[in-house]
């Protein structure tokens, strides 16, 4: 019964075989990783020739951002501020609202209303957001200002209140995922100690899939840091350090798209700012990733 | 069908009565018609084997078949002293978990602190008072016997503790409540022989406050810790009675090869 | 792949030229169907369609390039570095339009005040219509604008301000000027510049404001005739196109599609709701290209007020 | 217990229903709110463009004039970029996802791995078009074409797969890989025979958010060289004069949908918004490629069971 | 530390020896210094309360370790004729576990067909002649004792048996690859006593054939298939010997006490 040799005689062509695939994998793994380098490369070595006109310092203290006027001032953290206070608009829907519909989803609704609603939610993710640009613009800036007259027709809060919208896939989708991997035994634990619906969700199978939620959020977020047409379309395009979302502003996303396609000179410092822009947004979801995935490992070690 | 070898014990003693009791998981039918009394502050035993019924039953006394779709019951379990009827549409699901609280075959602490996990049935039931939290989880925790082991790190993940830590703090959970029924479904079959013999010996200490239902499938953990034993096989009650006269003389042929282990 | 690509003629460049190369493009297809020549529009800005336009790798380079301001110095080194000449064609007006909602009094402006408007010194000073000039209402005033990336921008500034690229900041600008239109038609005390032809879609939104030189000077509105004499100043300015002056030689297709382009231009101008040159300089421009002349008649840099005609004949360089 | 304590029970009990109640109500109220913004925004166009829908208007090339433009060489385009498109990311991030769960040890380097992949997903699209332009276009030479488009969209959407993969990965049990080991099966053929299979369906949602995603892109495109105005299709292979090869339509110039529709938007003439309609006709090929995976998920779930 | 009460076995019968065998999970020093012989075409039973070792010394025989990082072991398994270290790191894992099977507590099979199911291993051994592979099917199949009841409707799923049957099906794909030795974790303890007694069965018509090495916490199911039994204990091996001589007359009192159910 045990003829070993002949069992073996294939064991270096297979080694062999698995050390390539295993290579290959990690070549495509390795994929994003280069990605990364292109676009840090790209980002640098077109910046360097924007750094050597403008200082550091002007770049992080100026308060104004007008760098295609005669008189140019680069101050970046009027687009920082138009970029975090469309995102904490589009957040402050996108998160609650997904997370709601997440926990309905997996905890209140039925099987179908389930499988029906999500693929329907999706669907939203799907549409181009020029569509939803021209949404805010023309349905849903009318509407808020019915309800707050002095709102001006460009205004960040209609443009982040429709780009919530469409993230909420985003988080109901992954969040609803990660909370129906949570073991059936832990919702037992709790609805046998005469639990609610809701206090269960809440209470335990909210805390014991955040690190899944957390990894959802991150997505959101940082697809709204990065979203473009929407901002560009309805909240007007005017660099203005603000973090007052009844006011129009500027993002970095719709700046560098805007520019990008625009008529400057490619050689003009005008043109260069896209790269200052891009690397100042990298390196803003870098910082949001890093400390996302820092939250979520602190998260998974302890459950 | 069902062989009760107990002489009819007084009315007073009876905490539970299951009555023509039928469960189906779809098409699958689990219980067939069961009846069996649970005395009050007495251990009785479910054994039998695997695929029996056993947790099914154990579980209808809490109602958690109704967490999932498709499954059926018919018959009853009335609860005394009130004479509720626990599987009546009419009786909320979470006033009978209420009244009464399982403990799991794998221990399932919440991903939260000592402290809150036995803390958690009390905040669900609105209380929030540090006082009278703090006085329950320390008395629900050496109900437990787990309090000295636990007392300076009550603010540590319960998901730290040993297995049989664990599953300690899931009878401390359950105990905190005041429950007037604790079910047990197979709770040391995933501890050692110290854990198993800590919990076994809590068990037999828990029964002068509470009324407990356990599920094992060790004949010998049957033996030791409850005073009346049923034993089931394919969906069916085929002897109730108290454990001594079970285990040294069955009624049926098939308990006696089943407790002496000539099958399963 | 390589024997097709030849057929195809390529250009790119500016949006606002964008739908005249277009209509060319799809008339020429369907006149030259029987020879299957192609044409293919891209529409990445001026900057974008020069550096498309001045690119070594041939493969690349784009055959055409339509644009809303003049060439710039930078961009003619980057041609000369390739080796590429080129060839330098107005093909239409545009004229910088200043538009008020429908419901808004005023009828005209002067450039004074419209520099007092738009100057940077405006910036966070002027928020009302009377600031500007007493004859005006009393109201809050809301401005719109293209973005600052475009043609327009740049040269509605000089122009108006007197300095290239000189505005304030604290203004609604939309790289999509029917964003523009949105801001103005909505706001009863919006005022707004915008091209032409987005006028000339929203009359029934817009209001466009005649346009005085200079104080005292009669006003003048847009229309296709005012622009056409010359009489809508500083406010009109000509677009072109840039056409590769080898291609144009050696590739007889590319020749074909600019003649065709040039020939009809005024059709298409007039039919996108642009303005046409005179007939006269369209003859011009066609028989610099027949020359073809290569080289720029700007310094590098739009200018104000230029006569097509007179550019026709200026002494270009490269 | 005696019964009052039942009664104070219950009165808990009824307190913590409302809370239940209330939040089913709200839970309903939030999934309505994504609902019906979806309604609106469909009405909207349906309601702008319906009327430019037909056959003409799918088969004609685009014009000048707002009412022959159609959207033959868009949507043709649009289908071919997003073939590119799959048939890089779904491997690439598929092969990704695997060496991240299978194979790589938990080290530094694949907490960098993923990191990036994570926030990769959040670098604008409109960089990564600055990155094909510089990748595919000057460095690799696939010039202006369906390719380097495709390829630039699969980079967009691949940390979505990826993300997605490891999740669908990670829910196979493990004694579906002891199984297989037990047998003497290699990594390799574990992988190949099992985690793949069986977490095709969990991929497919990464793909289909993804494709979602990268079906309605415009800038990126732009900037790696789409054309706006093209009245030709990319040749058929094996067919014309010389007959093209295989892969010749990769290398060709192109639009996709997203470009016409934003070209029609930015136009002064209103009656080019209508076209928008091209909208539906983008969102119809999502919903046709959603369904499709909805479809194939389904059939692919119903053989997989433990 | 190991009593050992068989007479020294005639070095030919053996078939795979652990020698000071100790297994670390991280810190936890999980075996420690195990030594034991497998007899050829015997069944060795390892029983030992929960939490022992057992499945960790069972596993350790295909090298299933070798897929968790931070496992250590040290020590050896020899496994005859060719006296190769099982454990020795210049062994490929993939080789021990193409001679050596396992059949897990939980039936899992893939979710494939049931001719690929019990087909797998052979088609990872490169063969894919439609001829061999139905012959050795069909027979490692009727090896299980599950042909005829599967035999029409070989494509079917194989999720869609029952659990006994499910469990026959791993043992058939086990069997197929013609092992030398085959691992059984508790291999009917999620079994109905039926499926539980067609197993059993089995299990002593294989040992005709094949090494078994079983590890169970039934004791009348040791005492029933077993030639030789293993006691552990946290860890340790404290007795091996010959089942008939061990459940009669244990050399150690803990092992009497665990047979004889005192404890766990
Ligand atoms: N969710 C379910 N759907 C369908 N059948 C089920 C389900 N749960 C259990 N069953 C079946 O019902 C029967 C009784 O199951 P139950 O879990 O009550 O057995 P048990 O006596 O507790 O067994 P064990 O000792 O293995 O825990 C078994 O045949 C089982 O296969
Ligand atoms: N992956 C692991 N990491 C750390 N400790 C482990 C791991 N697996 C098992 N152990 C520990 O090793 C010891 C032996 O485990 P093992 O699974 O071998 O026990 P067993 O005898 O098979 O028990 P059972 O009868 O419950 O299956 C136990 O104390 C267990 O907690
Ligand atoms: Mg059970
Ligand atoms: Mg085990």
């Amino acid at each position: 019964m045990s003829v070993v040799s002949d069992r073996l005689k294939r064991s270096r062509v297979r080694n062999l075989r698995e050390f390539g695939v295993e290579t290959l994998l990690f070549l495509a793994a390795f994929v994003s990783v280069v990605v990364t380098l292109g676009i840090v490369y790209i980002l640098i070595s077109e910046s360097l020739q924007f750094f050597q006109h403008v200082s550091l310092v002007d770049f992080f203290t100026d308060t104004q951002w007008t760098p295609l006027f005669a008189d140019a001032h680069y101050g970046i953290l009027v687009l920082i501020s138009g970029t975090l206070t469309s995102s904490a608009v589009a957040l402050a829907v996108a998160l609650p609202l997904g997370t709601v519909v997440a926990i309905y989803l997996s905890e209140f609704a039925s099987f179908r209303v389930r499988e029906a609603a999500k693929p329907v939610l999706e669907l939203l993710g799907g549409i181009p957001t020029i569509v939803f640009g021209y949404f805010a613009l023309i349905t849903v800036t009318p509407l808020l200002q019915k309800i707050y007259p002095d709102l001006p027709g460009f205004n960040i809060l209609s443009a982040g209140l429709v780009m919530g919208v469409m993230i909420v896939p985003y988080v109901s989708s992954l969040a609803e995922d990660a909370m129906r991997a949570v073991p059936m035994a832990l919702r037992e634990g709790s609805y046998a100690m005469g639990g609610t619906r809701l206090q269960t969700a809440l209470r335990v199978v909210f805390p014991a899939a955040f690190s899944g939620v957390a990894s959802a959020y991150v997505l959101a977020i940082s697809r709204a840091v990065g979203e473009t047409m929407i901002v560009t379309v309805a909240s007007g395009s005017q660099p203005n350090l603000t973090f007052n979302p009844a006011e129009s502003a500027m993002t970095l996303a719709s700046y560098i798209a805007g520019v990008s396609q625009g008529d400057l000179p490619h050689d003009s410092i005008g043109y260069q700012t896209i790269f200052a822009a891009g690397l100042t947004l990298f390196a803003l979801t870098l910082a949001l990733n890093i400390f996302g995935h820092w939250m979520r490992k602190k998260y998974r070690e302890v459950y | 069908m069902i062989a009760n070898n107990v002489a009819k014990s007084e009315p007073a003693s009876i905490k539970a009565e299951v009555k023509n009791f039928n469960f189906h998981y779809g098409a699958f039918h689990a219980l067939k018609n069961i009846n069996m009394p649970i005395h009050e502050r007495k251990v009785t035993a479910l054994i039998g084997p695997s695929g029996c019924g056993k947790s099914t039953l154990l579980r209808s006394f809490n109602r958690m078949h109704d967490l999932y779709p498709g499954n059926r019951y018919e018959g009853e379990i009335l609860l005394q002293p009130d004479n509720t009827n626990l599987l009546d549409p009419q009786v909320d699901p979470i006033e009978v978990r209420m009244r009464i609280s399982m403990v799991f075959q794998k221990p399932n602490p919440f991903p939260k602190s000592i402290y809150e996990n036995v803390a958690y049935g009390l905040r669900i039931r609105g209380e929030n008072s540090r006082a009278v939290l703090d006085e329950k989880v320390e008395s629900a925790l050496r109900g437990a016997a787990l309090w000295d082991e636990v007392k300076d790190r009550l603010n540590s993940l319960g998901a730290n503790l040993s297995g049989g830590q664990q599953q300690r703090l899931c009878i401390a959970r359950a105990l905190a409540t005041d429950p007037e029924i604790i079910l047990f479904d197979e709770p040391t079959s995933a501890l050692d022989p110290i854990a198993t013999a800590s919990i076994e010996e809590l068990v037999t200490e828990l029964k002068n406050k509470v009324t407990i239902l356990i599920v094992t499938h060790n004949m010998q953990q049957a033996a030791r810790v409850s005073d009346f034993t049923a034993y089931m096989y394919l969906g069916e009650m085929v002897e109730f009675g108290v454990t001594d006269q079970m285990f040294i003389k069955p009624q049926k042929k098939q308990t006696e090869d089943y407790i002496t282990g000539r099958f399963g | 792949a390589g024997v097709r690509a030849q057929s195809v003629v390529r250009v790119d460049g500016s949006s606002t030229v964008f739908p005249i190369s277009e209509a060319a493009a799809e008339d020429f297809q369907i006149a030259r169907r029987e020879k299957r020549l192609r044409v293919t529009v891209g529409m990445s800005g001026t900057g974008g369609g020069f550096k498309k336009f001045c690119m070594a790798d041939a493969s690349l380079r784009v055959d055409v390039t339509g644009a809303s301001r003049p060439i710039s110095t930078g961009e003619m080194a980057a041609c000369r570095a390739a080796g590429i000449r080129f060839i330098e064609l107005p093909i239409a007006f545009d004229a910088v339009t200043i538009v008020v909602s429908k419901r808004n009094p005023l009828e005209s402006i002067s450039i004074e005040d419209l520099k007092k408007i738009w100057e940077p010194a405006a910036q966070a000073k002027i928020f009302n219509w009377r600031q500007v000039n007493p004859a005006f209402p009393d109201r809050a005033l809301k401005l719109y604008g293209p973005g600052t990336d475009s043609g327009t921008f740049e040269y509605f500034t000089e122009a108006a301000v007197g300095r290239v690229k000189a505005s304030r900041g604290d203004y609604t600008a939309s790289e999509d000027d029917n964003v523009v239109v949105q801001g103005v038609s909505r706001d009863n005390s919006g005022l707004g510049y915008l091209g032409y032809a987005y006028y000339a879609e929203n009359t029934d939104k817009l209001k466009a404001l005649a346009i005085s030189p200079a104080v005292g000077k009669p006003a003048v509105l847009p229309s296709e005739q005012s622009v056409m004499d010359g009489s809508y100043v500083p406010m009109s300015r000509p677009i072109f196109i840039y056409v590769n002056a080898e291609a144009a030689g050696k590739r007889p297709e590319v020749r074909d599609f600019v003649e065709f382009y040039l020939k009809h231009a005024g059709a298409f101008a007039r039919e996108v709701k642009y303005v046409p040159l005179r007939d006269v300089d369209y003859a011009q421009v066609l028989e610099n290209f027949g020359r073809l002349r290569t080289g720029t008649a700007f310094e590098g840099h739009s200018e104000i007020g230029v006569k097509v005609a007179e550019l026709l004949k200026r002494e270009v360089k490269e | 217990m005696q019964e009052p304590d039942l009664l104070a029970i219950r009165a808990i009990i009824t307190r913590h229903k409302r809370w239940d109640l209330f939040f089913g109500v709200l839970g309903i109220c939030c999934l309505m709110v994504g609902v019906l913004t979806l309604v609106a925004l469909f009405v909207d166009m349906w309601s702008s463009g319906a009327e430019r829908l037909s056959l003409d208007f799918l088969s004609s090339f685009p014009s000048r004039r707002a009412g022959q433009a159609g959207i033959l060489a868009a949507w043709v385009g649009s289908v071919l970029v997003m073939l590119v498109t799959a048939s890089f990311a779904i491997p690439l991030g598929v092969a990704a996802g695997v060496y991240l769960e299978e194979y790589a040890p938990k080290n530094w380097l694949t907490d960098i791995i993923e990191i990036n992949v994570s926030n990769l997903a959040g670098v604008p699209s409109i960089v990564y078009g600055l990155l094909g332009l510089g990748m595919f276009v000057y460095t690799f030479g696939l010039g202006r074409s369906i390719l380097t488009a495709g390829l630039t969209l699969a980079l967009l959407i691949l940390p979505v797969v990826i993300v997605v993969t490891r999740e669908a990965i990670r829910a196979i049990p493990q004694m579906i890989r002891e199984a297989s080991y037990a047998c003497g099966a290699t990594t390799w053929q574990t992988v190949r025979d099992h985690i793949v299979p069986y977490s095709s369906a969990g991929i497919l949602t990464g793909v289909i958010i993804g494709m979602a995603r990268a079906i309605g892109e415009t800038a990126p495109l732009i900037v790696v060289g789409a054309v706006t105005f093209i009245a030709y299709l990319p040749p058929v292979p094996f067919t014309g004069e010389p007959a093209a090869g295989l892969f010749d339509w990769a290398r060709e110039a192109f639009t996709v949908l997203p470009i016409q529709m934003f070209n029609w938007t930015a136009r002064p003439d209103a009656a080019f918004h209508a076209n928008a309609a091209a909208g539906l006709v983008l969102v119809a090929m999502t919903v046709g490629m959603n369904a499709l995976a909805i479809w194939l998920r389904y059939r692919l779930r119903k053989n997989i069971k433990w």
